[in-house]
């Protein structure tokens, strides 16, 4: 609400009646919309009991659609870890005062970011063990081809996020002599973390969708496993296909809410880092990004 | 090389990147109008409006776009009955557009609203504040100064959407990806060399996007 | 210096944010000509009750008029009503996108629907005015911030304002920037403009106020000319905040 | 999974006879979503393909508790072999010259024949028909091939599961439905389909199925074909169509021994 | 107040930004215990001189010496000098997603490595000192412009520094917290604390300063003791600038 405020004037009661007769007008049409859609799919037997009948059975869900389900959210779970870890890596490669760490880190990131997912994981699968020799998983395909694309992405959104902490605070930091590494680790990354949360979970939402793509290797992920596989058994792939699409809204959704929770309680807190009782012992190793953010997905 | 050297994988080559070319150029045109559109409603001071922009948002970037473009083909083309054209594949790149455009909205959507509320307060409250209407607040003051805020993620925006492109090969069309993979079942001893070009065919094209709309936002940045 | 009926009422005004009373029972007139310095604590509605004035902030009860009439709620003469009124922020808030000139003439272009020539003259006059006639052509991030509010000042003074708003005009700026605006200030005044001003500038209290208003906690606490009040505050609050103010 | 076979070589010792005996374990490639041959219901798969795989494994002596299916699609059959992500494929894979060069197969263990799945009141009798019509079948798979290269003049939908071709012959987006005549049969057979499709009944190719292997394990694909022997002979085979393409009514065919592969042999 | 040799020496110090000359042959030295005010119009080189102190800027030419020890280009030695070098900015700087406390306990933990009690111990002492014990669990967002600043300066008093630097410590402060400010400042003074405060604030120079060092476009103008140089300026500049700034 506060966005919009930006832009129009408090409505007086001509614009509030107007307001409520565009509302009703649009809704009407929305309803409407819906309806021949229904009614369409109605037409077509697409609500036809038989279609939607497995889904009151147990096994439709305890042998597809929850593997399924499982394989994407383990998938996306290792996948965000991954990520976060390549995008703080990379990002600080960029950051580097070194060219021969900043332009190597430039042109890993750029390439990963122009290239499809779908030809990474499909050249993980086929092409990487011709390199080492041995057999990549579908699994593995599917991790390693989030990793690099959505790490690359992180990548760029860490280094704005590290450029976007005001030059004030690493300058205090450096005015009671701290050290670079210590800037990096103590005030600008955590910061960073803080401020990118949104554009760092909408990309992991990006990620958990990306999983889908796992189909082309044969991963045995939700749209495998809920609409592909289910489908071979029971003909129902439109039906099917509508389940998988509401579980992926449902979990995304809460994922995001869950962002928009921990980005308006850091803002209400000023930019407070969870879990960090122990001042002393925190951030040594382990970039805090990555622990706080992934959580969710466990 | 010698897979390139056989003209018909060599046509198949350039015929699956011209598809993504097609699917790119029109899918971002109907984007960048919905997803305006879109933002106009998330936006307004009317409560239907802007929670119908929110749900197409919501929806749509919560939904793997292998799911949008399924739903397109079996939802709107197989029982809708919505037939675009006779040919089968230029009907299947329509569905492959809307597909595309309407994913892509969502997200243009959301930065073009990000983009105005990058436009401080004041200026809003100026202008108002010397009498010019919401109309004219908008056209004058605000878009102007959003659209240049707006140009690096619309450039983002773009490089996804190419790469999208590729899923549009779920529902049959030769697009490249689907090209690279009879290419890499078909040359089994040359999985590198392919993958490189057309790895490289796509960071050719889009690293050079990506730069030139970094240099553009920069150019038409507001000095504040 | 005042004359005839007042041109801003302000009676019984209260305005809530959420739960929070920001304007409570706030009445007030300022007469044709006069000029009122409104002083008080961050946040104790000072702004909110500027603000109130052009209707950027809506009130949750009581009545404003300017010029006789109530403020009207919306549209065509909400804005017409803006027009007529000035308003200076502290944040200067020129359109960055536009040249100095350009700021100053798009009111009467887009508003009056002057023409351009006879626009761009009272715009070049009016920059000439507040002292920066050479800057037309620049962008406002060239300019100082002085500069910049003396610029939003003619963009204000553009619309040919029947009373003037100013919301500490002077806070944003560097200390030795301070005095050219106050100086644009007090020579409006003397050419008999109804100003309302928000500010920490006691000086310019002093010598240009008819009257200064003391606000706290939303409420209108004093009301008394400024010798008066700089001399002999009757509440606590105002001593309180005189003392903090004044004593450094 | 699947760390079996790297750098096994033509001696018997080291390719999957060698990996039967020594780990008591192998890695089975099928398919997952083909009614009647690999479908996978929940955790089990089953089918003809999988019978047959239990038959071979059992030959070797792997139980069938210690059988690792993975699925496959018609596409990353080949990778599989070669990369040895599995040690065998028995999933609809029809041998052909061109995959020879790249695998070994053993078998055949059946002889399938491209057909046509349509309408029950379609008139289509036969692929000449199919002109200017538009057929639908699955990607990087044989069928589709000879659609592209025999019958050019029709319009080829291609999906990457065969399952997504049906609702397209039930919508009449396409008109026919084109693979190998047992999987067409396994899908029309599916209860939700019963009635609506008919297999046209006259194939147009000879699909041999055989079982993917390693180029280099030439002892293995013999050691399978004399499975594949004994099992016709001790009635297994037939045990095992009886139990899965077979409920359609479908007689059990004859396993023709005489046509087994020379596994690469000159 | 002076004692010994003096704590930091400018000698003929240049910088350039880009084709700007933005301190031109600048020298000073304060002595032990000092307390010099550095004021001058806006872009004259105030902060800038001020950073040079601790190295936040480097220097193109001339020498400056701490302690006896000319400044550490980089590394261990730098890091060292600087936590001996308080600073105290115009915008806060706390750092935004810790306490007051985690704030000020910082520096001992990870660069002096003090154990986590006695940190702690003299960090809440520090924070009594000047005055907002009772915010110690707060985030810097939490609290108002000059509890900020005040737990700023207890943020660089905990590493114990040899000197304090401020730059325009009080310019970003709503009026009525100026004075909060200025006062822990004046204590610190009155301690024997060295300090050189870039300000605007006259008040705070006049009593509190042994010296007042006037800059105009990166020159050192004018040094001389308050009374002298407020009533008696030597430069034109100066008279110029004082006048902007005291007559409103
Ligand atoms: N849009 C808003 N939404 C909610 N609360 C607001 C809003 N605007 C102001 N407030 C609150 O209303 C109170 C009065 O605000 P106002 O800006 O009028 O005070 P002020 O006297 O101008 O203070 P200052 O000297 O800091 O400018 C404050 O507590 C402020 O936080
Ligand atoms: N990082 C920088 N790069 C380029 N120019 C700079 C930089 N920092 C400062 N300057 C310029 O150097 C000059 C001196 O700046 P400095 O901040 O030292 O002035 P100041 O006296 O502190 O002014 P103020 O009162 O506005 O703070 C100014 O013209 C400023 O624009
Ligand atoms: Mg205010
Ligand atoms: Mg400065």
């Amino acid at each position: 609400m506060s966005t919009s405020s930006v832009l129009y004037d408090h409505p007086g009661p001509r614009a509030r009646i107007r307001n409520n007769v565009l509302s009703v007008v649009f809704g009407v049409g929305v309803v409407a919309l819906l309806w021949w859609v229904y009614s369409k799919f109605d037409a077509a037997g697409q609500w036809e009991a038989v279609l939607w009948k497995p889904f009151t059975e147990p096994a439709t869900w305890t042998q597809f659609i929850l593997p399924g389900l499982w394989a994407t959210l383990k998938a996306a779970a290792v996948g965000m870890v991954l990520s976060l870890v390549f995008g703080i890596v990379f990002a600080v490669g960029r950051l580097s005062d070194h060219w021969w760490i900043k332009v190597p880190a430039g042109a890993v990131v750029e390439f990963f970011r122009a290239v499809p997912l779908l030809l990474m994981i499909f050249f993980v699968f086929y092409g990487v063990p011709f390199l080492i020799q041995g057999p990549v998983s579908a699994f593995w395909a599917v991790v390693v081809g989030l990793t690099l694309y959505n790490g690359s992405v992180l990548a760029e959104a860490f280094r704005a996020g590290i450029r976007s902490v005001p030059g004030g605070q690493s300058e205090a930091a450096y005015a009671i002599g701290m050290r670079k590494s210590q800037v990096m680790q103590l005030i600008l990354i955590p910061q960073a973390a803080r401020a990118m949360l949104p554009i760092i979970v909408s990309q992991l939402v990006v990620l958990l969708k990306d999983t889908a793509l796992g189909y082309i290797v044969a991963y045995p992920e939700l749209l495998q496993r809920g609409v592909n596989d289910l489908a071979a058994n029971k003909g129902n792939i439109v039906a099917a296909a509508m389940v998988a699409a509401a579980i992926y809204i449902v979990i995304n959704s809460l994922l995001t809410a869950l962002a928009g929770w921990l980005d308006r309680r850091s803002r209400t807190r000023g930019l407070r880092v969870p879990r960090q009782t122990r001042p002393a012992a925190a951030a040594d190793s382990t970039p805090e990004g990555g622990a706080t953010v992934s959580e969710p997905q466990g | 090389m010698h897979v390139f050297a056989d003209p018909t994988n060599f046509d198949a080559y350039l015929s699956g990147f011209l598809w993504i070319l097609k699917l790119t150029g029109a899918s971002a045109v109907f984007a960048l109008v919905i997803g305006v559109l879109l933002a106009a409603m998330r936006v307004s001071p009317v409560p239907v409006l802007r929670g119908f922009g929110a749900a197409w948002v919501n929806i749509f970037r919560n939904t793997p776009l292998t799911l949008v473009v399924f739903f397109c083909y079996f939802g709107l083309f197989s029982t809708l009955g919505l037939s675009l054209a006779e040919d089968l594949n230029l009907n299947n790149y329509w569905l492959g557009v809307i597909g595309l455009s309407v994913y892509t909205a969502a997200f243009v959507c959301e930065a073009v609203r990000s983009g105005v509320n990058t436009v401080p307060t004041g200026q809003a409250e100026a202008a108002r504040a010397l009498g010019l209407t919401f109309a004219q607040t908008l056209r004058i003051v605000v878009l102007p100064q959003a659209t240049r805020s707006v140009v690096a993620p619309f450039g983002s925006i773009l490089i996804a959407l190419c790469k999208n492109a590729t899923i549009v090969g779920t529902i049959g069309l030769m697009e490249s990806s689907n090209v690279m993979k009879d290419l890499l079942n078909a040359n089994g001893d040359a999985v590198i060399p392919i993958f490189l070009v057309f790895a490289g065919t796509f960071a050719a094209l889009l690293i050079p996007t990506g730069y030139f709309f970094g240099w553009l936002a920069n150019r038409l940045a507001v000095k504040r | 210096m005042t004359t005839g009926e007042p041109l801003i009422v302000l009676d019984s005004v209260n305005k809530w944010f959420g739960p929070l009373h920001v304007l409570d029972d706030v009445s007030l007139s300022v007469g044709r000509g006069e000029v009122v310095v409104v002083i008080g604590p961050s946040g104790s509605g000072k702004s909110t009750l500027c603000r109130t004035i052009n209707r950027l902030e809506p009130i949750n009860s009581g009545t404003i008029t300017f010029d006789g009439q109530p403020l009207p709620a919306e549209g065509k003469a909400l804005a017409k009503l803006r027009s007529e009124v000035g308003m200076v922020f502290q944040s200067f808030n020129l359109f960055a996108h536009k040249t100095i000139l350009e700021n100053v003439t798009l009111g009467p272009l887009k508003v009056r629907k002057e023409k351009p020539s006879v626009a761009r003259e009272r715009g070049l006059a009016l920059l000439d005015r507040v002292g920066i006639a050479n800057q037309a052509d620049k962008f406002p991030a060239q300019l100082s911030g002085g500069q910049q509010q003396r610029a939003a000042i003619a963009r204000a003074l553009a619309m040919q304002p029947k009373a003037m708003l100013f919301d500490e005009p002077t806070s944003a700026l560097d200390p030795e920037m301070v005095g050219e605006v106050l100086d644009v200030m007090t020579s409006l005044a003397r050419d008999g403009m109804t100003m309302v001003v928000v500010t920490h500038e006691m000086g310019f209290a002093r010598h240009a106020a008819n009257r200064v208003i003391f606000m706290a906690d939303g409420k209108l606490v004093e009301d008394a000319p400024p010798t008066e009040f700089f001399a002999n505050p009757r509440s606590e609050r105002a001593k309180d905040f005189l003392s903090k103010i004044l004593t450094h | 999974g699947g760390d079996s076979g790297t750098g096994s070589g033509g001696s018997g010792a080291s390719g999957i006879v060698g990996k039967a005996e020594g780990q008591k374990k192998l890695v089975i490639g099928v398919k997952a979503d083909q009614p009647g041959l690999g479908l996978q219901t929940g955790s089990q798969y089953e089918g003809f393909d999988v019978e047959i795989a239990k038959i071979i494994a059992k030959g070797l002596g792997v139980e069938e508790g210690n059988i690792e299916w993975k699925t496959t699609v018609s596409a990353n059959r080949e990778p599989f072999i070669q990369q040895g992500t599995v040690d065998l494929v028995v999933a609809t894979y029809t041998i052909n010259d061109e995959r020879k060069q790249k695998i070994n197969f053993a078998g055949p263990y059946f002889i399938a024949g491209q057909d046509l799945l349509v309408k029950a009141d379609s008139t289509i009798t036969g692929p000449e028909q199919l002109e200017g019509k538009k057929v639908c079948s699955v990607s990087g798979s044989t069928p589709a091939k000879r659609m592209q290269t025999e019958y050019p003049k029709a319009q080829l939908q291609q999906f990457d599961a065969y399952s997504k071709c049906l609702p397209l012959l039930e919508n009449g987006q396409v008109d026919a439905v084109t693979t190998d005549d047992i999987i067409l049969a396994g899908y029309a057979a599916q209860d939700q389909y019963a009635g609506k499709f008919k297999v046209v009944g006259k194939t147009f190719s000879e699909e041999p199925y055989g079982i993917g292997l390693k180029k280099e394990d030439k002892t293995g694909c013999e050691k399978i074909n004399e499975i594949l022997k004994a099992a016709a002979s001790d009635g297994s085979y037939k045990a095992a169509w009886d139990k899965t393409l077979g409920k359609s009514g479908k007689a059990a065919p004859e396993l023709d021994t005489t046509k087994l592969t020379n596994c690469g042999s000159v």
